[in-house]
């Protein structure tokens, strides 16, 4: 059976230059970076060279990433690093937040935070005057997404980095953002300085290497706690010994992802257009999730009515083709998305949303493939269901 | 997570799906927490189920577990469909984890309350 | 040049064997386990395979073990997990922890909590009597190593493990006990009913599998705070997508580390027993460090009298041979090992320890080479030092 | 904290390790927080240093710095001895991290102690 995947946003395969790049790290070249003799050297050198590598991606020096095990656990560094310096006060976020920054938040809740999580609105972006309007006097963090996981919805980080120089301007202090960029990095030019953010996430697998490391880029003289303790790795800012292959993957991966990336967004672009329109040609009844403009270039998401997300994702599974219900990290439940929820989406658009999200090596012949199989799943689901009119009537 | 071969049968095949247009027990049952629905059309004759059609809207459980009663239904009489329990359309699908075994109860749910709105 | 690697205690090669079933994992399949497809559904599998192989290896089930990104984060999820869900009170831990358990008791006593460290006395082993007197009716938690990182001996964890059952016997509630098993694990056998420990800590990169990866032993009912949220995964305990290939890796390396324990440890023992009986022969003004008999089959201490480790560390590796002065999580500086110290050596001991580690793939080769260039170094080294009796007069 | 060849070669093969039998100018410096210690031995004549001999204790920065300090006193002026500084030892053995300085520092100090001491 031919297998399609088409869920790049929950993981990327590894891309075997970068398999290429690590396995050095795997075999001879094994030490620990504390060690101080060679094997060691070998080690602190090679993270070093990959910590470039990803500072390079996003505009920052090397000395401002902290890598950690992956996008999860540098948004949890992030914000309770920020918060757990102050007492209790306020934290302004989207409504559309990956799972990792939002049970990082409602964990701060229930520490005493309070936390305004900004309206989207149908089209999936926060809007500028609402973060504005939000911000109190106690206010110590912004924490918007770059792109949304589930929909790709781009949101506006430079003119939020605009809005807090301007507040730094007026004297504000103990006003940081922070956003979090494992779906953006790779598919949009991310320069730090230009965005004005303080602190920003990343994860590898999302740009194809291994699952198990991430970075967090922290802001040259912006304080931190540390929450991983008891080491002196990354600067005294997350103690544990080094990933090294990991982490030389992900430098890879990270040059790779600068320098190919407009051809990976041409690529991805051409297929996620080509399918979007096809699927609008031959099945009813849909609704397309998201600013059509404003989003990542590979990415769709589409509610079926009338059925539910899951059955056609098994439906297309069973056929080879891989997509996923909301975002990867939640899909252990049935809940209807809350991303497609707080579009305005009634229930049922909410649980018959699928996302297709496409990578570097997608061909025309997987669209070919997909465009055959999704109609039919579709088309066999609808007959089942009673909230359709295609139901088959027997006698 | 992962579902077992009989299971994937009834969602890539399902048995019996659709609305029976001469049915004279019908009945859809929704189930309020999480909006999955089944719909079920019987034909009934001299307190024997005829023919049994489903349809159904929710999670894959659900249209498995719609499709397994269906199939189970035709030729049975109302007497032993009414002893029918929720393990027996749990094992039909191949078995189901507890957080959805509520879909085989609605199921059944559907089925009892077919044969009570049945026109005899 | 010859390069000999005697440093096994600050990480170990990646087995072949285990790079080759991790491979895979780096390749075709390389889905999220948070996916419901068949790419997660293999991803899934495959680390509930590990998680099986890992629980092996100490006698728990697999629905007690939860992966981290290694040891580190295992002792800061165990100790601050527990911790968490108490107000501030009373721990009890050795003197000579590792770092990441040293520092995570100093993060909460900076919170209030009261912590006692045992002494370990000249053959680096705590006494149970100890133990019992500084058991106080708040106390919350014990947290004792199993085997030391530095000097190799091995902890009454089972005495200890006796002790807290009995206290809960006398209707003691609210009493855990943790222990970092990193060093010993694929060298004592583990049984965590026998020990009768409520938490445990293993990390991959001892056993001959990539750094990043580690485990918690939790045992059944007992309660913990995640440390890091916002992810269903591993049951709730850890949040973040599952680092799936070093999670493979693991689990292989924890089947290899059960099934060849045995030759492992009579081969190393072997090697490790020639190497110090030659090394008494050859040169004077030593010291062994860590009870002779109490200790992993492995690992060496030797303080060398009026030299400092570190320039003897230096000289082996400009030879090739790659040692350790003490805790290779804390080389980055030079502070004399606290845990050489809590022997009650003098500081010139103290800075006069290395640390030789074996390993399975040690042959005696490697040792005639060590046992060449050793005695050299340490004469060449002592040569120049102020407080030896054996520096070149010249004229 | 990857060492330089040079310094890595001052560890390897130390210049003027020793002690003069007959030296007109002896110090020795301890470092009092980290309990490093230089030892120098020096031959004046006719203001000019004629034999230098070092001995160290310490981190290897320490060893390195003695052995690059007594190279390059042979043959000094005393008044060129007296405006060493620290950062000419430090380039000599090819660079130290700043936490590291300290060694450079004992190395003059024990210099500038010995001249001091010295028996004309
Ligand atoms: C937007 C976003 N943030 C954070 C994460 C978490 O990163 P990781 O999977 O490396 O823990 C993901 C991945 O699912 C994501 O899509
Ligand atoms: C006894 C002990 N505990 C914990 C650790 C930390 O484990 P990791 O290196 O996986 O963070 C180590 C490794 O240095 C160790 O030796």
């Amino acid at each position: 059976m031919r297998r399609v995947y088409l869920d790049h946003s929950a993981t990327t395969p590894v891309d075997p230059r970068v398999v290429e790049a690590m396995l050095p790290y795997l075999t001879g070249k094994f030490g620990n970076a504390s060690s101080v003799h060679l094997f060691g050297q070998e080690a602190r050198a090679a993270a070093d060279g990959a910590r470039r590598q990803v500072a390079a991606l996003i505009g920052a020096r090397a000395n401002e990433i902290i890598f950690t095990s992956g996008g999860t656990e540098a948004n949890n560094l992030a914000i309770r690093g920020v918060c757990e310096l102050a007492e209790p006060r306020h934290i302004i976020t989207s409504s559309i937040e990956h799972p990792s920054v939002r049970g990082t938040l409602e964990s701060l809740e229930k520490r005493g935070w309070v936390v305004t999580r900004l309206p989207v609105y149908d089209d999936g972006i926060i809007r500028l005057e609402d973060v504005r309007s939000a911000l109190r006097s106690d206010t110590v963090l912004i924490s918007v997404m770059m792109a949304n996981n589930e929909i790709g919805t781009i949101q506006p980080i430079k003119e939020i980095g605009a809005l807090v120089k301007e507040e730094r301007q007026r004297g504000r202090r103990h006003l940081w953002f922070h956003t979090d960029a494992v779906q953006a990095a790779g598919r949009i030019a991310i320069e730090v300085e230009h965005l004005g953010c303080d602190l920003l996430t990343l994860s590898a697998h999302k740009i194809y290497a291994p699952k198990g490391s991430g970075a967090l880029f922290l802001r040259r003289g912006v304080r931190l706690t540390p929450q991983q303790v008891g080491g002196h790795q990354e600067r005294e800012r997350r103690a544990g010994t080094e990933s090294i292959a990991n982490i030389v993957a992900f430098g890879t991966a990270a040059e790779l992802a600068q320098r190919e990336m407009p051809a990976r967004n041409e690529h991805t672009r051409r297929l996620r257009d080509r399918f979007e329109n096809a699927v609008k040609a031959s099945i009813d009844d849909l609704a397309f999730n998201g600013d059509h403009k404003r989003r990542l270039p590979h990415l769709s998401n589409i509610s079926f009515r009338f059925i539910e997300g899951e059955g056609l994702l098994i439906h297309l599974d069973m056929q080879g083709v891989a997509v996923s219900t909301g975002s990867a990290c939640s899909s252990g439940t049935l809940e209807p998305s809350p991303v497609i929820r707080a579009l305005g989406r009634d229930e049922e658009l909410a649980r018959g949303a699928i996302r297709f999200s496409f990578g570097k090596d997608n061909t025309d012949e997987d669209i070919d493939y997909v465009l055959e199989v999704l109609p039919r799943a579709v088309e066999s689901l609808r007959a089942l269901s009673p909230l359709s009119r295609q139901t088959i009537a027997a006698s | 997570m992962s579902y077992s071969e009989a299971f994937k049968d009834h969602i890539a095949n399902p048995r019996n799906a659709g609305e029976l247009v001469n049915a004279n027990a019908v009945a859809e049952q929704t189930n309020p927490v999480c909006g999955d629905r089944v719909r079920l059309s019987l034909r009934i004759r001299d307190g024997r189920i005829e023919a049994a059609r489903f349809l159904a809207y929710g999670c894959p459980p659900t249209l498995a577990c719609g499709s397994a009663l269906a199939e189970m239904l035709e030729g049975m009489t109302i007497a032993d469909a009414l002893k029918l329990e929720r393990k027996e359309i749990v094992t039909a699908v191949g078995g189901l984890p507890s957080r959805k075994q509520h879909a085989a109860a609605l199921a059944i749910e559907t089925l009892r309350a077919a044969i009570q709105n049945s026109v005899n």
